[in-house]
């Protein structure tokens, strides 16, 4: 297949097959290094600090949060929502690029989508112990019971538990059938021993026959085709929870599409940030170049003005609509009392994905390294401003109140974070984090296009 | 009103065996029960869990009513009980000088719920706040549970003994003996008080009211030659001065008066008019269609150009009234224009306004038509002369002894100083009260009191207006009431409610002829609660002493004069909710958010928003008042220049929840020319460094240009019975339906507030908290937006800072047909039933909090912590007020689930009521009858702005009030179609 | 899978031809083709690029089998929902009628893709035999890494490693055995 | 492979033909059964709208795929360009919308006083109407044409620069399009029922204009494929084209599902405003749309066989096309014409016209300069591409 002289090779040097499978490996077979136990240990402590900060919480109730009569979903929602977002870079990348056959994605989507399980994984926690009753849980599901209870299909949190149980069910299911195939590789390299005998145990006796081949391509394909609107679906499904409702700032229908987007968009600023340290930490740099994070750039830019286009959407329509509450719910965001959040998310969002447009920025690893994390400060917010200016100051002025997170709900973000590096750090000493066959399966194009970029240098 | 008699009927049987049977000798039993040692009584704070035992055993047995000398299982059931149906008394609320005429509603044995008593002429079965929450005070564990001599427990025969013999002591050495009480308005007690007089010859009765209207008493005897407090009928009043009197709060007969004057705010019928001159802004102050601010000592000479402009108006010669601060021409046209039909009063304590009030009445013609002698007020007749006399001579050693009756001059009196000085120079203290307070910490004996629900009695609340007490439970303590221990001391070996039978057969039985046998009279009596004699004595005002005016010096010094403009005026109010602070171990009272505050668990210093910025003070902000340290609180439409601190508050002893909450201010009040004066002293303000949290449940007062409460003057209304509600027109004509329309055939259970009569002042918060066993959470929670309350009333202040009109609105669940909260709810634990209601199954909700958040009205509300001892977890039980001691948890209404943690709770629409009613109709299979049904907000309503009814019932009064003009419901443009309606507020303003 | 046979070197059924480079394998597989020798199994790191095409492997039809699948969860999950709010207990839930169908898509789709995501997951692994195997013996450890390999049945002993270097004569092989 | 498209003579008798005809079949209904003037004037907008939108969604795809560097498009990407060339007509068509406006838009003309209108003044007033208006064509046509001379440049020359000129204008393009779709789409279309409001409508209508010129784009490729040119185009060619006229589809009936429900759930009378017509009067039109534009393609190219036949391809997309002429008609109609709107004779005739000279105008637009590109870097990219 072709490839045009315009095109930079997604792999440097002129690899060879055993150059990709040692070099992709060398991080998981050799010890750790320093940094890696710094990171653990870092992560692990703050760890423990959430998860007493939840224990905390479903033992005295609720009211160890900010909460109150009139703010009655803040922070937890704000981070699982911010989470559930972070979680779909993964898949998409994994689908969409796959259809749309963006080879660059070969390197990327393997720790992607580790990302998104765990990033799913964090989000699903905090649905569970927001609940006055946290171990009731179980009504949430419609098993059947002698008093005929069901569940209400008509509330969106319902959808939500389908929509995120589904999600990461088949997320798990096309991240393993892509990494049997290496986990085969991984096997085949250990010699003897308990760890050789657990991979080869994962690796499902894995041969790499052309008909096994022949079918694992296929199914990958098929699993991206229904992944990609599963994407979709997820984040507009978290999008009913407030866009179902009435409540001004809540209920406009452009928020399926628009926290889509903005889900990509903070998921991608993960993967960024992420993975600029991996290449450089696991040496990673021929396989994740800087031509990686500037298509990764792009599609920042591409989300981040959307969501940009939504916000200058929302606003005109709150004041077209001429509904007064919608108007003061607006306003209210733009120059109430939390309008530093809603100004931090201006700023974060749609400024740092702007910047993105400079071929410097777009190219520099350090800025996109910067940028990425301001993203997700940003979208971060972006919640927070909806969740809370909108409840805060609803339609009765006599219950308008103010909101102010506890040491509990500082906990709660913090040991989640933690809880995602822990698991991130693990996973990358356990998985190769990039897809051994497919970067071999492109190996050849890519040592081509190398070869010429090299000629057109001498 | 039918109802009522039915079910007292329903009790009767019970209740007239329960009469034929004295209720048998209840001392010995509980000191059986708990043999309390003198260590557990001192330390009643610290084994408190341990006596909550001991009251859970004494309740449980106080219950069954049946005769028992020894603690015997409750297996052997009394007969009048079937349990899970509830008994209802017909008694009398008497604390000090409050008094209304009441329905108790026990359940297996327990009152859980006091309901006004329509039959009474006086209070028509309204009620207030506090006699709401008086239920809570018999479960209140601080009470005595046995009588006290030095702080130790003692038998009652000992410290009988012991009295009587110190008593006889006394009157051998010729040494006088005061019985020290309220104002005493039941005839029987009267007659046993009579009885001691006679018995110990030099003893002596002294009448105390902790806030007392004596000026006023000493004004009508030299107006009028007669030492009462007037019937007033604001009912006949088409235009009402009022200066300071918050007649609609707390003034002498609030709940009458509120009656009376509710039902002159129907639009269709001819309004009234109120003008409010006042400092502080007040309950009246809100609904006064115009609200005119003075400084306390502006008052006089406002009353005076008020005077001397009538009698210009009359044709008589100035009076040379100094310059008056105010305009008042126009309301004198309006009162002059009124003569006859007006009414002028002051809630001042100093003589000489009430007299120039007085002359004023006079001069309108008001005297007879407004004012009446016929049948004055009896509930405040003590003379505050007297008090300050008794101080004195006890301080000069010339007192014997003091027997207080429930009255705590110890915290009361304006010098409190002086007289505990005082009382350190008695021989022998007695003190009758039933719970522990600052006076009878320093007496010698404690002969504990019996609770009201607990007593024989009988009342007369204005005269030949009467009505008896009956006990609905038997004493859970080892405690005796008043008079009983009273004839005890006289020698007399007759019961109390014999000596009432016998009282009444002889007095009373002569006054009617509808009975003839006694007994028959007494208990038809007993089961109405109430009595009008056929021969009322009418006493009109003889020519002789109705005085000329000519001869009235008007060159009278106002009181509390003098001093520069630029010092502070101090105002001391009797707060809606803590009155003079009897009630103020009540977790339900404390909780209740001031009417216009909206603050609780706390008293303050409101000063005016102007006066604030110019001394730069935030809400909270601590400042020095001369001798007190209080925080401020920005009122709008407190006069500039005046402060107003609440009475009531600051208690030092009166048990683990009141103690220490808020800050005593009576020190501030004085004495002069022979009343205590509350209001006009001078102080200086300081502002100090430090900041006092509020717990204030409502923080943004404008209802930011929102059609909320929509209202409209009565002129606009005359024209157009739709006036002010336009928009309600409009959002019909909007309304879309993308659902299939669903019929609630059988009932459609509705409300409609009448926003012209909701005078806000909080009765249906607290009877829906004790109805609905609603938590207290406790000032730290109300702080942090956590509170419980079912119903609340949105207070929204419109206009200028300094001069605001003000509005109420009741809001609780809305009970919407399209109701946003059920769609999103993910286990469909509130729902629609099939009668219109939304339901919330507490089993059901595992508390996402997503109905509240999605609910328009927030009237959801949910348990952030386990308040209740409901929650599935231990150990993290928050009871900010120990409602959950054994004692206080028997006010519990078995009818409605307690919720446990992290459970969604709201508004039922009483569908506890609903269901019973109509059990019952099925049982006697039959239809509902039209408001059978009554929700425990609109029974006890003194204004009557709450209607509830079945919206399918087309003969109904919610019927009709549906398809009035003035209907709308709140956020009708979200169309999600209430159940509950509002009408327009109609103010009568100036044309 | 011949994986079970690799035990031990002479009871073999099949040659192993090992490359280098998918190129020659290619090559190999045509003359092999030509020469109408019996091509077991062809084993590689990573799919080859007209592998397929070469050993005629017809499209799998596990995408139908999702398909269908995919269409049972949409039936049954809008079916359940159905029947729970019109006939085990249909309760009015903020004015909307009993049979909200728009509220039932989102679990609909959702359990759709469910179905069809598990159910092609899991016909991959059974369609390729592939099971977990604590000792599982590949045919070769670099097959993995970069090896292509292509095994040709003996056919009873007519074809031999001989045989087989002289057909493929020209073609860079690493190994044969 | 020199390839060249000649717009032939009788081709162009044939289009001028049709026009013809077609406007005197819209006169003579219009004579004869009396169409309402509103209807005209809503036909006349509904048709530009329609019409705009394939060349504006013809812009935006190879916008799109030039600024994502994607190579396998090349070989068509004269076809969707010189469907660009209608965006003066439509200009011109759309300004004529000033003399009938009274007959479509409500706040143009209300004598009422309507409190939620007098809101809007600001907005929905006639000059800055057509001021938009003028702004946005003039963006549109300008970088539209932009990226065509630099197309042209690279017909003659092969240097680089003009390729990356391109990239650079379609990023511009892309930004601009994305808000002034939206803009547009609330001016003309969503102010006809001036109380309501929907913020995702802009998007919805633009996903509306993508799949419609992705389906004529595809009609297009196979008239000319017919024809015997683009010899190298291939089913991999096809089979991606299906495959985005499939994902958009889908991804149409998400943006339909996200208005609807959300309304439909959120019930509150001013959006609802919008369906309650729509769900009555025009149910099965509603149904109808919803069936044509999701069911259609979805079944009808679900398969990979079916993805990859053109034939077939190119009759499903004529059932899309037509689909989202229905759409439109759904968006327009009931708040202009109301109860009395229908399709009918005047309705096709119209779209008859408009569709001939769109055509026409297209087949001289790529008649002029190579039918491929031989100087696009990504040409062989393209020609051996494999799906």
């Amino acid at each position: 297949m072709f490839q045009s002289p315009l095109r930079n090779p997604l792999i440097k040097g002129q690899k060879t097959y055993r150059d990709v499978t040692t070099q992709i490996l060398d991080p998981l077979l050799s010890k750790p290094g320093k940094f890696w136990y710094m990171g653990i240990t870092l992560s692990g402590g703050a760890m423990l600090f959430g998860l007493f900060m939840i224990f905390w919480t479903i033992w005295q109730g609720i009211g160890t949060w900010g909460e109150n009569r009139t703010v009655g979903w803040a922070v937890e929602i704000t981070t699982f929502v911010w989470w559930i977002g972070i979680g779909h870079a993964g898949t998409f990348i994994s689908a969409i690029l796959l259809l749309f056959r963006q080879r660059w994605r070969n390197s990327i989507n393997r720790s992607a989508e580790a990302m998104t399980l765990i990033a799913v994984m964090c989000a699903a926690l905090f649905p569970l112990i927001h609940l006055g009753r946290p171990l009731l849980t179980f009504f949430i599901f419609p098993y059947p019971n002698t008093r005929q209870l069901w569940v209400n299909f008509n509330s969106p949190l319902v959808w939500d538990v389908f929509a995120i149980s589904t999600y990461f069910t088949v997320s798990l299911i096309f991240w393993y059938v892509g990494l049997i195939p290496d986990i085969a590789t991984l096997r085949d390299k250990l010699t003897k021993g308990i760890k050789k005998s657990i991979y080869s145990f994962l690796s499902f006796s894995w041969t790499g026959s052309a008909r096994d081949w022949h079918r694992h391509e296929i199914t990958s394909i098929m699993l991206a085709a229904i992944a990609t609107p599963l994407v979709l679906s997820v984040h507009s499904i978290v999008s009913m929870d407030f866009a179902t409702s009435i409540l001004p700032g809540w209920h406009t229908t452009i928020f399926p599409p628009y926290f889509v987007a903005g889900a990509i968009f903070s998921g991608f600023a993960m993967v960024l940030t992420l993975l600029i340290v991996a290449r450089k930490a696991m040496n990673l740099e021929d396989f994740i170049t800087v031509d990686h994070v500037e298509n990764m750039n792009k599609i920042l830019i591409a989300t981040g003005s959307i969501v940009g286009l939504a916000y200058m959407t929302e606003l005109f329509m709150a004041w077209y609509s001429g509904v007064q509450y919608e108007h003061f719910a607006l306003m209210n965001r733009v120059k109430g009392p939390y309008a530093w959040a809603y100004w931090i998310m201006m700023i974060c969002n749609i400024g740092s994905a702007q910047l993105l447009w400079i071929k410097k920025i777009r190219t520099s690893l350090l800025a996109t390294f910067i940028l990425s994390i301001t993203v997700n400060i940003g979208m971060w917010f972006e919640r927070f401003v909806i969740i809370v200016t909108s409840l805060h100051r609803d339609f009765l002025p006599s219950s308008w109140t103010m909101y102010k997170p506890t040491i509990v709900e500082y906990g709660l973000v913090i040991g989640t974070i933690s809880i995602f590096f822990t698991m991130f750090l693990l996973f990358i000493r356990i998985f190769p984090v990039i897809s051994i066959s497919e970067e071999k399966s492109i190996l050849k194009i890519e040592r081509a296009c190398a070869g010429r970029k090299h000629d057109n240098h001498e | 009103m039918k109802r009522y008699r039915k079910d007292i009927e329903s009790g009767q049987k019970d209740q007239s065996r329960e009469l034929h049977h004295d209720p048998g000798p209840g001392s010995d039993t509980l000191s059986e029960i708990l043999n309390v040692t003198g260590k557990e009584m001192n330390a009643s704070r610290r084994d408190f869990l341990k006596l909550c035992g001991f009251s859970l055993a004494a309740v449980t047995l106080a219950s069954c009513k049946s005769r028992i000398s020894k603690a015997i299982p409750y297996i052997i059931a009394p007969v009048e009980i079937t349990p899970g149906q509830p008994l209802l008394y017909a008694s009398s609320y008497m604390n000090g000088s409050d008094y209304c005429s009441v329905i108790v509603r026990t359940r297996d044995g327990r009152p859980i719920k006091i309901e006004g008593n329509p039959l009474s002429a006086m209070t028509r079965g309204g009620t207030t706040a506090r006699v709401q929450a008086s239920v809570l005070d018999l479960y209140d564990s601080a009470r005595f549970i046995c009588p006290l001599k030095d702080g130790t427990p003692v038998e009652w025969s000992l410290a009988d003994e012991e009295i009587i013999s110190g008593l006889n002591k006394i009157v051998s050495e010729k040494g006088s003996i005061v019985l020290l009480t309220p104002t005493v308005y039941s005839p029987s007690t009267e007659a046993v008080i009579e009885g001691f007089l006679k018995k110990f010859p030099g003893s002596e009765w002294v009448m105390y009211d902790a806030i007392s209207a004596s000026g006023m008493l000493e004004a009508n005897k030299a107006s009028f030659g007669r030492q009462a407090i007037p019937d007033f009928r604001f009912e006949k009043a088409d235009v009402i001065v009022s200066f300071g009197a918050d007649f609609l709060g707390t003034w002498l007969s609030p709940v009458e008066y509120t009656k009376q004057f509710a039902s002159r705010r129907d639009p269709e019928k001819d309004m009234n008019f109120l003008v409010q001159i006042e400092s502080g802004l007040s309950l009246t102050g809100c609904n006064a269609d115009r609200r005119i601010q003075a400084k306390p000592s502006q008052e006089y000479s406002i009353l005076l150009n008020i005077y001397s402009e009538i009698v210009l108006a009359a044709g008589g010669t100035d009076i040379k009234a100094p310059p008056c601060p105010v305009d008042v021409k126009w309301i004198v046209q309006k009162l002059v224009s009124a003569k006859g039909r007006s009414l002028v009063i002051s809630g001042s304590n100093a003589v000489n306004n009430q007299l120039l009030v007085n002359e004023i009445n006079i001069l309108l013609g008001n005297i007879g038509n407004t004012i009446l002698f016929d049948s004055f007020l009896r509930t405040r007749r003590a003379i505050d002369s007297q008090m300050e006399n008794l101080v004195e001579r006890m301080a000069g050693g010339r007192v014997g002894a003091l027997i207080v009756w429930n009255s705590n001059p110890a915290y009361t009196w304006y010098d409190r100083n002086a007289f505990t000085e005082a009382l350190k120079k008695v021989e022998l203290t007695v003190s009758i009260s039933g719970t522990p307070d600052e006076t009878n910490e320093l007496v010698k004996y404690i002969c504990p009191d019996n609770h009201y629900l607990e007593s024989w009695n009988d009342a007369e609340p204005k005269k030949d207006l009467f009505s008896l007490m009956q006990p609905a439970i038997r004493p859970v303590f080892n405690t005796r009431q008043m008079a009983e221990s009273i004839l005890k001391w006289t020698g007399s070996s007759v019961e109390y409610y014999d000596f009432i039978k016998t009282y009444w057969s002889g007095r009373m039985m002569t006054r009617q002829k509808e009975y003839s046998d006694p007994v028959l009279f007494f208990d038809n009596t007993l089961q109405k609660g109430v009595f009008e004699p056929d021969d009322k004595i009418a006493s009109p005002l003889s020519a002789s002493n109705k005085p000329e005016s000519s001869n009235f010096n008007a060159s009278l010094e106002p009181v509390g004069n003098g001093g520069s403009e630029s010092e502070f005026e101090v105002v001391l109010y009797e707060p809606v909710a803590m009155g003079e602070g009897r009630q103020a171990n009540n977790p339900w009272l404390q909780e209740l958010p001031d009417p216009v505050a909206r603050i609780c668990w706390d008293n303050f210093a409101s000063v005016s928003v102007k006066q604030a910025n110019e001394n730069n003070l935030a809400e909270g902000d601590v400042i020095e008042l001369d001798v007190l340290n209080l925080p401020v609180h920005l009122q709008p439409g407190q006069a500039y220049g005046t402060v107003s601190l609440a009475l009531g508050y600051g208690r030092r002893r009166c048990g683990v929840v009141g103690e220490g909450v808020g800050i005593d201010v009576t020190q501030l009040a004085s004495f002069e020319n022979g009343t205590v004066i509350y209001s006009g002293r001078k102080v200086n303000i300081l502002k100090k460094g430090e900041n006092y949290i509020l717990a204030q449940t409502q923080t943004h007062h404008s209802m930011e240009g929102r059609a909320l409460v929509r209202e409209a003057g009565l002129d606009e209304f005359k024209n157009n019975p739709a006036a002010g509600n336009e928009l309600h027109e409009y959002f019909k004509g909007e309304e879309r339906n993308l659902y299939p329309e669903r019929e609630y055939p059988h009932h459609h259970w509705g409300m409609a507030v009448d926003l012209s009569k909701c005078t806000g002042c909080g009765n249906c918060v607290v009877a829906c908290q004790a109805e609905n066993n609603i938590p207290v959470v406790g000032k730290e929670e109300v702080y942090r937006v956590h509170e419980m309350h079912w119903m609340r009333i949105d207070r929204y202040f419109s206009g200028d800072d300094m001069d605001p009109e003000v509005v109420f609105q009741p809001v609780l669940c809305q009970h919407c047909q399209n109701a946003p909260c059920e769609n999103v709810c993910p286990v469909a634990a509130t729902n629609h039933s099939s009668e219109g209601l939304n339901q919330m199954i507490y089993n059901r909700c595992f508390g996402t909090r997503y109905c509240n958040n999605n609910c328009p009205y927030k009237v959801r509300r949910f348990n952030w912590f386990n308040y209740t001892e409901a929650g599935t977890l231990g150990g993290n039980l928050r009871d900010a007020a120990g409602m959950t001691g054994d004692l206080r948890r028997m006010v519990l209404n078995p009818d409605v689930t307690v919720r446990a943690q992290g459970v969604i709770e709201k508004c039922s629409f009483c569908i506890q009521r609903i269901q019973a009613a109509k059990l019952k109709a099925k049982t006697e299979d039959r239809a509902l009858m039209r408001d059978e049904i009554k929700t425990a907000c609109s029974q006890s309503c003194p204004a009557d702005a709450i209607i509830f009814g079945d919206m399918n019932d087309t003969e109904s009064e919610l019927f009709r009030l549906i398809g009035s003009g003035r209907r709308y419901r709140l956020l009708e443009e979200l169309y999600t179609r209430p159940s509950v309606n509002y009408l327009t507020k109609i103010r009568n303003r100036i044309s | 899978m011949p994986a079970a046979n690799t035990t031990t070197m002479n009871d073999k059924k099949y040659i192993t031809l090992c490359f280098n480079d998918e190129g020659p394998m290619l090559q190999a597989i045509r003359k092999l083709l030509e020469s109408k020798e019996i091509i077991l199994d062809v084993q590689t790191p990573f799919p080859v690029h007209g592998l397929d095409k070469l050993l005629s492997i017809k499209r799998s039809r596990i995408p139908v089998g999702g398909f269908f699948l995919g269409i049972l969860g949409a039936v049954s999950a809008f079916g359940f929902m159905t029947w729970v709010f019109t006939v085990s207990y249909p309760l009015i839930i903020g004015g909307k009628p009993f049979f909200a169908a728009p509220s039932f898509i989102p679990i609909t789709f959702e359990v759709t893709v469910l179905f069809a995501g598990v159910s092609m997951g899991a016909a991959m692994l059974i369609r390729s035999k592939l099971k977990p195997d604590i000792d599982f013996e590949p045919v070769d450890e670099r097959i993995t890494d970069n090896m292509f390999v292509v095994l040709v049945d003996k056919n009873g002993g007519n074809t031999d490693i001989e045989k087989l270097s002289e057909v493929l004569a020209g073609i860079k092989i690493m190994e044969i055995r | 492979m020199e390839e060249q498209f000649t717009f032939k003579r009788n081709h162009r008798i044939f289009l001028i033909a049709v026009m013809a005809g077609a406007l005197l079949t819209a006169l003579l209904s219009v004579i004869i059964s009396g169409i309402g003037t509103s209807r005209v004037w809503a036909n006349i907008l509904l048709n530009n709208q329609f019409f705009l939108g394939l060349s504006l969604g013809a812009a935006f795809f190879i916008a799109v795929v030039r600024v994502s560097l994607a190579g396998w498009h090349t070989i068509i990407q004269r076809l969707p360009e010189s469907m660009t060339a209608f965006l003066p007509v439509a200009f011109i068509l759309m300004l004529i919308l000033y003399f009938g406006i009274d007959n479509i838009y409500h706040w143009a003309h209300h004598e009422d006083f309507d409190p939620v209108i007098e809101g809007k003044e600001k907005w929905l007033n006639i000059p800055f109407f057509f001021i938009r208006m003028i702004f946005y064509f003039t963006g549109w046509i300008a970088l539209t044409w932009a990226m065509k001379k630099n197309t042209d440049s690279l017909m003659t020359s092969a240097d680089i620069k003009y390729f990356n000129k391109r990239k650079i204008f379609a990023g511009i393009y892309l930004v601009f399009f994305g808000i002034t779709v939206s803009t547009s789409s609330w001016d003309w279309i969503m102010s006809i029922e001036e109380h309501w409001y929907s913020t995702i409508f802009g998007w919805y209508v633009m996903i509306s204009m993508f799949v419609a010129s992705l389906a004529f784009l595809i009609l297009f490729i196979g008239f000319l494929k017919g024809r015997g040119y683009l010899k190298d185009l291939r089913d991999d060619h096809i089979h991606d084209l299906a495959l985005l006229l499939f994902a958009f589809s889908i991804f149409w009936t998400y943006e339909w599902y996200s208005e609807f429900f959300l309304i439909w759930y959120g019930h509150l009378p001013e959006e609802t405003a919008y369906f309650v017509p729509r769900l009555n009067e025009f149910r099965t039109v509603f149904f109808l749309n919803l069936g044509i534009n999701f069911l259609v393609p979805f079944f009808g190219l679900i398969r990979l066989r079916s993805k990859r036949n053109a034939n077939w391809v190119a009759i499903i997309a004529a059932i899309v096309l037509i689909g989202h002429w229905i759409d439109y008609w759904l968006m327009i109609m009931p708040g202009t014409v109301g109860s009395e709107s229908g399709i009918g004779v005047f309705e096709v005739s119209v779209t008859l016209l408009y569709a001939a000279l769109f055509i026409f105008i297209s087949f001289r637009a790529l008649a002029q300069g190579q039918l491929v590109v031989k100087n696009d870097p990504f040409l062989r990219e393209s020609l051996s591409y494999e799906s």
